[in-house]
């Protein structure tokens, strides 16, 4: 067996050994979400030596992600986390193979997403995407990595290990926005996601590797103000696993997420030629004197009438002149259509030509 | 009985922990559920509530010992 | 009160909110060791936005660091690890103060490191320090955070805060190493230093704003493998809390420790005019070839009585061709005296040739 | 009596609980170091080694309850 020096001090372990380490470089891990609980797996993972890491997240790297999302650097806000994360961790493991998805969860993706995978850890900040993995892991056969955090308590469990309970045997039904905070508005202290993320790799180590005794059949839940931790033992219920199906939508009313674009990105999407809908919001004189070149124009003050008849399928991504009525126009499809893909350009008109120049503007007249 | 608190119930209750009165002592999950409701109905529209007893996962129907020690669990999403 | 809405998430909090901020914002936080432990404490005090953040440690980035110091990036290798910290930091929080300090903590330099923080991070990986760190608390008057692991075992603790118990009201006295394993040989699993360490950030934050219970008077014992934890309640002993002085030193015969040193930090130390030693112990020939300006030779297979007389006081760097004999030269150095500052240079002459030319080399006769 | 182990307390012991038969129950926390020293003579050699009785930390003049639920702490310096 191969033993690389880069992981002496964990192949010196007794119980771990380079048997461990060898079936950490065989496995396939895939990361959902790449955010508070998703940062401190990534670091952990790609640094033990995992030889396959996916990460899936459709967000951008925001200014007040980095209290607690401690891989990104303020020079990478705005740009997708996925991205930002893949470039960080290369320079701390360059032998991990990454491979990032810049996507939201959906139950069109999901099956296709997560096959590849021995092991999924769900580290997504909503129950849209605890439930649609859940199931689809339990379709597929695959066990998870759950961890999820309300102000200073956090739960994890494995679920559907070896025949185990799954979420749903703990939570059947996902709960209504009025029942309980969800989306991305509860307050986290930064740390917080930082120790429930870390149980997370552990248990991820310990179902690739065989070591310790992973948390299947137990939800444990820890109260870090108090430093107390309660355990609950778990039923499997055969309903629960005996899924075949994804449900054709997991949105709870009023929790759908817009996801921010960046103009770089925008960019890149249309060089590379992605299949999306680019909807420019703005009002007509404003769309006359310069638009992108491949915008539809739907303005904002006719919205409902404009996009009546759009076939909403594909991806969209709303414009506008400073990155504010794409905002609401993305709201406005979202109620429409809830599990809708949708992306509001930051800084709209104005950050791309500051950035971009005339590139791919079509009617653009000079400022006079 | 004491109930142990995680998640919104706290906050619903407004502390970590609640006494149920002997003479209020339910029979089972259920009419434990039921009680809750009537003193706090804003944990009556939780549709997935976790009740542990004696820290095990338990069903409506599951009896409630004199002694037991029981949890109330709800979902979490916060990442 | 100004709101950062960098910190928007940690502000809403209702438990935490702006008031709390703050006083993240006032504190001074010096942690010692960015290893294991210190990494995590210091992503998360970062990002979280402590004012001003202190590291101290004496070595350089290792390729078998990688897996659990997750920090680093593969380009490091070879630097200073507060250096390197304090460049990954800079870039994740700006307005965050950062005081690195290159150097092994002594008695001779402790308090008055420790005098100018007010809240401690023990984030080291020997007795010997962390029997230096409580005496110097206690003298000073500082609360500090204790973390320790063992295999899959972590300890975690806040000492002297507020009258409370001391590490010494646990473990009088230091055990030596052939009581306990000590020093950089045991094996560690990446991920459970960043369970320990986040614990270890979580409870700095607990004293610094005020917000929950820190694990004052308990030593936490958490199992990682089986999801336990063991809680010991502890007593204050008056005997612990009445320390006055340092002890001259507190190396535990065997296990004092070789710093490495790269050529980039050897050639600023010159130039900086550091105080310190440097003994090139390669061979006569060897040394006439070619040699750094101010290297005093003395070479190994004569060392014992080359160095009998020499006054080793201040700090040493031992200097050879490849790094391999400085090594052994600094262990002997160790031997003589186990409390003397001592860092071995990588790869040596040839290194330095090969990233800095002739720069300070006296008498380099050219490779014919 | 049951005793929890520790740290390197498990690998001296090469288990994770020791069990002290009824008819050996020392009678103080001194009484039951020396029983260990005797047991495992390897545990002798630790200087500073933390026992907790029913979660607190105890002196060895400390008596041992025979419901006691005790723990060998030893000292551990990885980071």
């Amino acid at each position: 067996m191969n033993i690389n020096p880069r992981y002496s001090r964990q192949t010196q372990l007794p119980t771990f050994g380079p048997e461990a380490q060898q079936k950490l470089a065989e496995a396939r891990v895939l990361v959902i979400g790449a955010g508070g609980l998703g940062v401190p797996v990534l670091q952990y993972l790609a640094g033990m030596g995992v030889g396959t890491l996916g990460l899936a997240d459709g967000d951008v790297v925001s200014l007040n992600n980095l209290h607690r999302q401690v891989l990104y650097t303020e020079a990478q806000v705005g740009q997708p986390k996925v991205e930002a994360a893949a470039k960080q961790l290369t320079q701390l493991n360059s032998t991990v193979k990454l491979l990032p998805f810049h996507l939201h969860l959906n139950p069109k993706n999901a099956l296709n997403l997560l096959k590849d995978f021995d092991v999924v850890i769900d580290a997504t900040d909503n129950f849209e995407a605890r439930y649609l993995i859940n199931d689809a892991c339990v379709i597929l056969g695959k066990p998870f990595v759950y961890g999820a955090l309300h102000q200073f308590e956090g739960q994890v469990s494995v679920f559907n290990y070896q025949s185990g309970p799954t979420y749903r045997c703990v939570f059947p039904t996902p709960p209504t926005p009025a029942e309980i905070p969800d989306c991305n508005t509860a307050g986290v202290l930064g740390v917080v996601p930082g120790i429930i993320g870390t149980y997370q790799a552990l248990e991820a180590v310990k179902i690739i590797t065989g070591v310790g005794e992973p948390l299947t059949g137990v939800l444990l839940m820890l109260d870090l103000l108090q430093n107390t931790q309660f355990k609950m033992k778990l039923k499997a219920k055969p309903e629960n696993q005996s899924i075949k199906k994804l449900k054709s939508s997991y949105a709870t009313a009023g929790c759908s997420t817009v996801a921010a674009l960046s103009v770089e990105t925008l960019h890149q999407w249309i060089e590379d030629g992605k299949d999306f809908m680019l909807l420019d919001v703005r009002e007509q004189q404003e769309y006359q004197q310069g638009h992108l070149t491949n915008a539809r124009h739907t303005p904002l003050s006719d919205f409902e009438a404009q996009t009546r008849n759009l076939f909403l399928e594909k991806p969209v991504v709303t414009f506008c002149q400073k990155g504010v009525r794409s905002q609401k126009a993305a709201h406005l499809l979202l109620d429409k259509k809830n599990d809708l893909e949708v992306y509001s350009v930051i800084g709209g008109m104005e950050q791309w030509l500051a950035q971009l120049g005339n590139q791919l503007v079509i009617n653009q007249t000079p400022n006079t | 009985m004491e109930i142990l608190l995680f998640g919104i119930t706290r906050e619903i209750v407004g502390q970590n922990q609640l006494t149920v009165p002997t003479q209020d002592r339910p029979e089972t999950v259920g009419k434990l559920k039921e009680w809750l409701a009537q003193q706090y109905p804003a944990l009556q529209k939780l549709s997935s509530l976790a009740v542990a007893v004696d820290s095990e996962y338990a069903d409506d129907a599951q009896p409630l010992p004199s002694g037991a020690e029981v949890a109330l669990i709800p979902p979490v999403s916060g990442g």
